[in-house]
């Protein structure tokens, strides 16, 4: 009986307010979490297209919406909502954590062509909507922590110039290969458009003579660029935006080391047969030698002719040892020697050969001098003889020459040359005062300092005092007594803009606000110049310039048709910008001799 | 489980144990000792429970590998019985008589596989797909993506860029 | 009773106030199933909507003669019952066509429009329908036979097959009507309704997680909506008999509304807190609880 | 008095596998088709039925409506891209599949996931668990043609799915258990909010409890009816709650725990008569248990903590060579996902056992035979199949 | 890595050839003896045909109005986004107070859901449902798979766009798409169907050829006549 009573107790719902949502449409806004419809904020999209690969269902697209620039290709993701699973994977990969969902999710349309829309750009009611999922915390899809590289303590490190870093060993690269998520942006930024995510697979695939070719057909200076490079293709990974960026320059590094030294020539391979054209090139910094690997490997004969003892340009004189150790530089050089390159060195153009009988016993003439002359402040005091330049006095340090070494010095400049002085300099003043007394003054405020953040860290680490956004006023002498004329010290007044409004360099000091900083040397390490003076006369007077620098085509060509400039002298100083002009030169100047081959046949 | 291997090694010749967990082990078998083996672990061992049995396409060593996985409800325990087989003409012996639930999974690898089990009950009727005519579906060497594109129609309009080809196009068009 | 013209446009005009009041009590019974599932349910207007809809539906496919009569004769069933029972007593309009015999013919209505029904159900060729149209005649007949021995008794109990006269002899405060003085055939009748309301426990015929939907699986357009018009008049036809036997009938609109609906009712009650019998089950319920009852009305008769 | 079963006498014999033979050109048989497009039929399935009279004399289960080739789009996804479509296998209770893939996935590449994120796993599970006995609950009455049950359970599973949402960020998808950990960790309130749920949980299956187990007309309709023979769970692969209801105690929540099952108090929900009414009892006991457990793991649940371990990055994750089989138990039996790596990126084989794939092919179809053809339904929502895990 | 050893194994007829198919005489109980054949007998060999809208303006918009504010939709779960659809029929949603209901037959049913993907299998079933069912009669595809494949762009067995094999009124996009959106969905879908728009039985027969060209490319066991109303 019970059991046929008790359903009754269902019509007890009668008497009860239903349960039904009364306006479903307005009422019920997604959860705070929940991944609706996606936003994409187009000023942080770099356009990396993790998305696009992390997505299973083949519902991102790529398509270009601005112009590419460093670290942007342009393209902005487009859903397809006739692909999409709303699984959010590719809000979880993001890069920059652009990519997001609403809390938005109702669209209904009679065209079934409409769901296909491009976040952030088409205009759609939900891109204002604040809640919606984003990823909680830090990415966890792919790493955001760089793996440490190891390094020699300060202690170790300060009285000798043995390198500093350790490189990695096979398991951190892997681990640091595995974070980098291929997507390219790096090759444009890269002046010599390494094949960048590339190599970095090889290294995840153990296939280091893979890797290794693979930084050879961009890149003779695989050493060089693998220690000293300035990087800037690890301003433009995608992995910086959330977490550290990839390191490019130690896993190049890495391929490196990992590869023993006497196969590099077996897997680079033989260069193209002889052609029996001719090329000069005077200076054999990176961007000459660049030049002289890619001709010669096209089967060009090519002479190098260097004013120093030895060969290598900036790296070898104005990088100090313990960033790059000069073997390191010695088994490039070597590489691009077997090429069949021949590299004369102790010839100074102007002085042992001149420009013309270069110009006549060769079909093509290529200057890449560098920028071997420092550059004055011009201050008040700077004629002082405690004065000096950054770049000679490296140049000294890496031949052995004697060098001053004060107790107390300061060096002006913010940027890496500047961290290589000082850091030298505080090396040699511990090896002969057993403590380190260096300063360096640099006008640009650490939130826009030129030197590397690792050089400026290690720098601290070594005992070295930097102040920013210090403008050099005046190198104050002693006026009078046993040390007059020499250098006291180092008044600097406060930078508080560098630019002026039309973007011109303006800076504007602050004068209430003074320091001294006591020093009996002062190092300027301003900037560099081009030593012009060897070309002589005549053709100095028929090239065409530039704000002092020889005035190029963007294939490295001067006014005169057999005459291409590379390198710093060209360009400033950067190893892969020069690398990437030697390629460029190589590639014109083989156009040309092509052209003529085929004038003559 | 290892006392338990010790005991059938011999007797069924059986491959190199995988303890994958305590409680989870995978053991090769030939296939004249399966249906011994298969018989005396249920009827003696306990591994009354058959809890799948499906085959894995090692295409690159033309072989199917059969993985029967047996359940031991007492113990809580799973063997994993392997076998492999010849892709080429590939047919194995039934159990569906030791498992009724077998011709099930029977069904299904005659469908999705082109495994052969003679005498299994309607092993040779529709049971997933209906009226399929290319290669059984899940060998690998049958590529759904390319039969996708090639039988159902797909939306156009859709280009992508990839983000270094693309800033190649743009930025450095002669690729210097 | 003499027949006059008359009669015809008053019994139409019956017929259109039982179908509008037949639309919107369907209505509101299934807004009460719905409150009991704690939603609101369909609008009020919805039924009328549906209706139209079907009617206007634009192709239809006939699959024989029989298929297009049974929802004719069906509603031929439901029409003619309304007609032929004195809807509201003691009024001149809504006599209709009531006669002295009118309880044979009644009961004959009651059949005729399910064996109509099955009819065009067996025409549609439709498996589903031919096992519907199995379990509903089987289940019908079960159901009607508690009703027909609790009309028998009825009838014997007031010596007549009039069902005006019937309802006569219950007027004079409730305690006349049937449902006091002969309690047990108004249980086996109510027993029997329960059956042939087409709702839980008893629609097994129907079943749409059986057999979707029994006979009217393939009745589409204009057709469904003929058998939906006929869902809306036949039930009230059914009430009014149960009402005017067992209940004392109505006099005026209202009494006859309020009356209905509480017959109705019952139905929804029992229906929506029960799932449904197997058929042989229903029917063993109808013999084993029906039947006796109905034969114990007449044996107290 | 008044027997009216049907004479059996009149059908052909049956096989001990259940066959027989049936000529069809006697004109004695009717097939008839129970789905797909039918709304008796538990999702997108059907039963192809030879019928003599009311009695079913043969039933064959056909699945494959639902086919989507996952264990091939799994092959030529990387691991991380499976991750999306696992719980595509099982609609109704998505979160099992996912819990197993990952566990599978955690397994053979050697990840250890944080304490935190499994009591989440567990708490997903048991919230996933009940939403999908609330479904069943709703079928077992509609099947036989109460719908006010599945208003009502309907709406409780929509409170839940409410919870989900707010935890998970969807509905029925909730893609939430990645591999290496969850997405997230609990949003604030949630527990409290998550009580008044259960409340209205446990309120409304008082009612059921008096509308749907205490109905005369239901245990008439399922008492007896659907008996499959304890003997027979062996050889027919059963599991779970249909397994328990006819006395055995196999739950892999007790038996072989996993996640944070050993640190929760439980027992198995068991019943006796192993009938269409002993599965729905075990069922609705075992709700009330889901709802129970639930409670446990919101108090023993720690503060939120670390809820994703270091994983490599998805995009070229590689796992060595390694097989493995991850079991759990779903609301409707032992549901496992077996795979094989082969050092690539890519899975060899994955393989999902849903409990369905046994229950509703050879038992059900053993079962069929001889049953009234009203009674199809229900039987077969008894054994509480899903046709996606079926087909996959 | 193509395997080309491979040697079909035996399968039952399919298509037209199926035995069930078959001509065949049948013995009734009471002994008659008639002939069966099943193509022809269950089915009907007619092509659709186009109807006319009613030539009175506004008799079809008052006819129109009837049939948006009365959808039936047929109940048939095609795919795993039918699991909203019954949150949207109970208390949570009650979409019957919107004047959607279910039937069970697709003979009384005017809306088909494709809830998300179709299989080739299903999509079989959904056109019989579909040609079943009376003009006008609309279509409503559920959530990304029915736009262009959804997740299941790459599967064997999966169809991509639904509006190749049957004329679709109406998409909402998502996956699945919650019973809010369908709600959204059918106030779309009522919007044009008033406005005169649901004429997809009309264009269904008018451009029969290619809708049956298109269905028969991918169902490759074609078992049934051309046209099974």
């Amino acid at each position: 009986m019970r059991d046929v009573l008790s359903p009754f107790t269902a019509w007890k719902h009668l008497f009860r307010e239903p349960v039904t949502v009364l306006d479903p449409l307005n009422d019920r806004p997604g959860a705070d979490r929940y991944r609706g419809f996606h936003q994409n904020d187009l000023e942080k999209c770099i356009g990396c297209g993790t998305c696009e690969v992390i997505c299973q269902n083949a519902a991102i697209d790529m398509v270009p919406v601005s112009d590419p620039e460093d670290g942007d290709s342009g393209l902005r993701p487009m859903i397809d909502y006739g692909r999409c699973c709303w699984c959010a994977l590719c809000v979880d990969v993001c890069m920059t954590g652009s990519l997001t969902m609403s809390n938005d999710y109702v669209w209904a349309d009679a065209n079934p062509d409409v769901f296909r829309f491009t976040p952030g750009v088409d205009p759609k009611p939900w891109n204002e909507e604040e809640k919606g999922y984003q990823r909680p915390g830090a990415r966890v899809l792919a790493s955001t922590e760089r793996v440490h590289m190891g390094e020699r303590t300060a202690k170790d490190r300060i009285d000798n110039f043995e390198e500093i870093v350790a490189g990695y060993t096979r398991e951190e690269a892997m681990i640091e290969a595995d974070r980098c998520v291929e997507c390219g942006l790096c090759v444009a930024t890269c002046p010599a458009h390494m094949d960048i995510p590339d190599y970095i697979k090889a290294i995840r695939e153990q296939d280091y003579d893979k890797g290794l070719q693979l930084l050879y057909q961009t890149n003779p200076f695989s050493e060089v660029c693998g220690r000293v490079c300035t990087h800037n293709c690890e301003t433009a990974c995608a992995a910086r935006h959330d977490g550290d960026p990839i390191a490019i320059r130690w896993l190049k590094r890495h391929i490196t080391d990992e590869v023993p030294y006497e196969r590099y020539v077996d897997l680079i391979g033989k260069p193209e047969a002889a052609t029996g054209r001719k090329v000069a090139i005077v200076g054999s910094g990176p961007a000459g030698l660049t030049t002289a690997y890619d001709l010669a490997r096209m089967g060009h004969k090519v002479v190098v002719y260097e004013a120093r003892k030895s060969p290598g340009g900036m790296p070898r004189y104005g990088i100090p040892e313990y960033r790059l150790p000069y073997d390191m530089l010695d088994r490039d050089i070597d590489v691009i020697r077997a090429m069949g390159v021949e590299i004369v060195c102790n010839t100074r153009i102007g002085e042992d050969i001149t420009m013309e009988t270069l110009r006549a016993d060769n079909d093509a003439v290529v200057l890449s001098i560098g920028l071997h002359l420092g550059r004055s402040t011009r201050i008040p005091g700077a004629e002082s003889p405690d004065v000096d330049t950054a770049v000679p006095l490296l140049r000294k340090i890496t031949d052995g020459e004697e060098v001053p070494v004060p107790e107390k010095l300061v060096v002006i400049g913010g940027g890496n040359v500047a961290m290589d002085i000082a850091r030298s300099m505080a090396r040699l003043q511990q090896v002969k005062h057993g403590k380190v007394g260096v300063t360096v003054t640099a006008l640009e405020s650490f939130d826009h300092f030129l030197a590397d953040a690792d050089e400026v860290r290690e720098s601290r680490e070594e005992g070295i005092e930097i102040f920013d956004a210090r403008g050099p006023q005046e190198i104050v002498t002693f006026k009078s007594g046993k040390r007059k004329g020499r250098v006291k010290g180092l008044r600097t007044w406060l930078c508080d803009s560098i630019f002026d409004d039309q973007g011109r360099f303006n800076p504007h000091y602050d004068e209430s606000d003074e320091l001294v900083h006591p020093a009996d040397m002062v190092i300027e390490a301003i900037g560099q110049a081009a030593d012009v003076s060897i070309l002589g006369k005549d053709l100095t007077e028929a090239l065409e310039w530039t704000r002092g620098r020889i005035r190029v085509d963007v294939d490295g060509q001067t006014s005169e048709p057999w005459l291409w400039s590379a390198g710093d002298c060209v360009n400033g100083p950067d190893v892969v910008h020069a690398v990437a002009d030697g390629h460029r030169v190589a590639q014109s100047i083989n156009a040309m001799l092509a052209a003529k081959e085929e004038a003559a046949t | 489980m290892r006392a338990l291997y010790d005991r059938l090694k011999d007797r069924f010749q059986l491959g190199e144990l995988t303890r994958q967990r305590p409680d989870l082990g995978f053991v090769t078998v030939g296939r004249d000792h399966l249906r011994a083996l298969l018989v005396e672990l249920k009827d003696v061992e306990g591994f009354t429970h058959l809890v799948l049995f499906t085959a894995v396409d090692w295409l690159e060593d033309g072989q199917f590998q059969l993985t029967y996985l047996l359940n031991n409800r007492a113990t809580a325990q799973d063997l994993g019985v392997r076998l492999m087989i010849p892709r080429e003409g590939a047919s194995m012996d039934t159990i569906h008589d030791l498992w009724p639930t077998a011709e099930t999974y029977q069904r299904e690898l005659y469908e999705m596989f082109g495994i052969d089990f003679p005498g299994s009950p309607r092993v040779d009727e529709d049971f997933i797909l209906e009226g399929w005519t290319d290669l059984p579906p899940n060998r690998r060497d049958f590529d759904t993506k390319e039969y996708s594109e090639a039988t159902f129609a797909e939306r156009a309009g859709r280009e992508s860029h990839d983000p270094r080809d693309h800033m190649k196009q743009k930025l450095y068009p002669d690729g210097e | 009773m003499s027949f006059e013209w008359i009669q015809i446009p008053y019994a139409l005009l019956t017929l259109l106030i039982v179908f509008v009041y037949g639309v919107f009590m369907t209505t509101i019974i299934r807004k009460m199933g719905a409150r009991a599932g704690g939603r609101y349910g369909i609008r009020l207007y919805q039924t009328f909507v549906d209706l139209a809809k079907n009617y206007a539906l634009r192709s239809h496919i006939s699959h024989g003669i029989m298929f297009y009569l049974g929802p004719v004769f069906r509603l031929t069933g439901g029409v003619g019952l309304i007609l032929f029972v004195p809807t509201i007593y003691g009024s001149v309009m809504h006599q209709n066509f009531a006669f002295a015999g009118d309880l044979v013919l009644a009961l004959y209505f009651v059949f005729f429009g399910t064996l109509g029904m099955a009819l065009g159900a067996g025409e549609s060729g439709h498996p589903y329908s031919a096992v519907g149209i199995t379990r509903g005649l089987s289940q019908m007949t079960a159901a009607e036979l508690p009703f027909v021995l609790a009309v028998f008794a009825v009838s014997l109990q007031y010596q007549t097959l009039s069902i005006t006269e019937i309802v006569a002899a219950q007027q004079g405060g409730f305690l006349s009507w049937t449902l006091f003085t002969n309690p047990i055939a108004v249980v086996a009748a109510m027993i029997g309704f329960l059956g042939t309301m087409m709702r839980s426990p008893f629609d097994v015929f129907l079943a749409p997680q059986e057999i979707p939907i029994g006979p009217p699986t393939e009745f589409h357009s204009a057709y469904l909506a003929l058998m939906q018009t006929n869902r809306i008049l036949f039930p009230i036809a059914k009430i009014v008999i149960y009402m005017n036997l067992f209940f004392g009938g109505a006099t005026n609109w209202p009494v006859f509304f309020l009356k209905v609906f509480l017959i109705y009712l019952v139905s929804a009650l029992v229906g929506v807190v029960f799932p449904r019998f197997r058929v042989e089950q229903s029917i063993r319920f109808f013999l084993i609880w029906g039947l006796p009852l109905g034969i114990l009305s007449i044996l107290i008769v | 008095m008044f027997k009216i079963e049907p004479d059996r006498s009149q059908y052909p014999a049956h096989n001990p596998d259940g066959s027989c033979d049936i000529d069809l050109s006697s004109g004695k048989y009717v097939k008839i088709w129970h789905g797909p497009n039918h709304p008796g039929i538990t999702g997108n399935m059907s039963l192809e039925l030879t019928i003599c009279g009311d009695e079913v004399v043969e039933g064959r289960t056909r699945v494959g409506y639902l086919h989507r080739g996952f264990e091939k789009l799994m092959e030529r996804r990387t691991f991380i891209q499976v991750f999306p479509i696992v719980c595509r296998v099982c609609v109704p209770e998505p979160d099992l599949n996912e819990y197993c893939y990952a566990a599978a996935i955690e397994e053979l590449a050697g990840i250890e996931v944080p304490d935190y994120a499994n009591w989440m796993r567990t708490l997903i599970l048991e919230m996933g668990r009940f939403n999908s006995y609330m479904m069943y609950l709703g079928g077992q009455s509609g099947s036989l043609g109460m719908g006010v049950i599945g208003q009502w359970t309907t709406y409780v599973r929509d409170l839940m799915l409410d919870r989900f949402e707010e935890l998970t960020g969807a509905r029925v998808y909730h893609m939430f258990i990645l591999p290496g950990g969850v997405r997230d960790v609990l949003p604030d309130g949630f527990a409290a909010r998550m009580e008044e749920t259960l409340k209205t949980a446990e309120r409304y299956l008082d009612d059921v409890d008096k509308v749907m187990f205490q109905n005369a007309v239901f245990n008439k309709r399922t008492r007896g009816v659907g008996y499959i023979d304890p003997a027979l769970f062996d050889s027919y692969g059963v599991t779970g709650p249909t397994a328990r209801a006819g006395g055995a105690t196999t739950d892999v929540r007790r038996d072989a725990p996993y996640l944070k099952y050993d640190e929760l108090d439980f027992e198995p929900v068991t019943g006796t008569d192993s009938d269409i009414w002993a599965r729905a009892d075990v069922r609705r006991r075992d709700t009330r248990l889901s709802i129970d457990l639930i409670r446990q793991i919101l108090v023993k649940m720690q503060k939120p903590g670390e809820y994703f371990a270091k994983i490599p990055n998805v995009l070229h994750w590689k796992i060595p060579y390694g097989e493995t089989y991850i079991r759990g138990e779903s609301s409707r039996g032992e549901y496992g996902y077996y795979l094989v790596t082969d050092g690539t990126g890519y899975p060899r084989r994955i393989n999902v056992r849903g409990p369905s794939y046994t229950h509703a092919m050879a038992l059900l179809e053993r079962l069929i035979v001889n049953t009234n053809i009203s009674d199809v339904g229900a039987l077969m929502v008894s054994l509480h199949t899903y046709p996606p895990e079926i087909e996959r | 890595m193509k395997d080309e050893k491979y040697t079909p194994l035996p399968r039952r007829p399919i298509g037209l050839d199926r035995e069930e198919l078959k001509k065949r005489t049948v013995t009734a109980p009471d002994g008659q003896t008639f002939e069966v054949d099943p193509i022809r007998d269950y089915y009907c060999q007619d092509a659709p045909k186009a109807h006319q809208r009613s030539y009175i303006k506004i008799v079809e918009d008052f006819f129109n109005w009837c049939r948006a504010e009365s959808l039936w939709i047929l109940g048939y779960g095609t795919g795993c986004g039918a699991i909203e659809m019954r949150p949207l029929m109970t208390p949570r949603f009650d979409a019957y107070r919107y004047g959607i209901q279910w039937r069970p037959t697709p003979r009384q049913a005017n809306l088909l859901m494709i809830s998300g993907y179709l299989s080739v299998k299903t999509l079989k079933r959904a056109i019989r449902s579909y040609e079943q069912m009376q003009n006008p009669k609309y279509v409503v595809g559920l959530g990304s798979c029915t736009i262009n494949g959804g997740m299941y762009w790459d599967s064997y067995n999966t169809i991509k766009k639904l509006d190749e094999y049957l004329p679709v009124d109406l998409y909402i996009a998502g996956c699945m798409p919650r019973p809010e959106a369908l709600l959204a969905g059918f106030e779309d879908l009522k919007k044009i169907i008033k406005a005169g728009g649901g004429e997809g039985a009309n264009k269904y027969a008018e451009n029969f050829e290619w809708y049956k060209a298109n269905q028969k490319s991918v169902i490759k066991d074609w078992d049934m006549p051309d046209y099974n109303w």
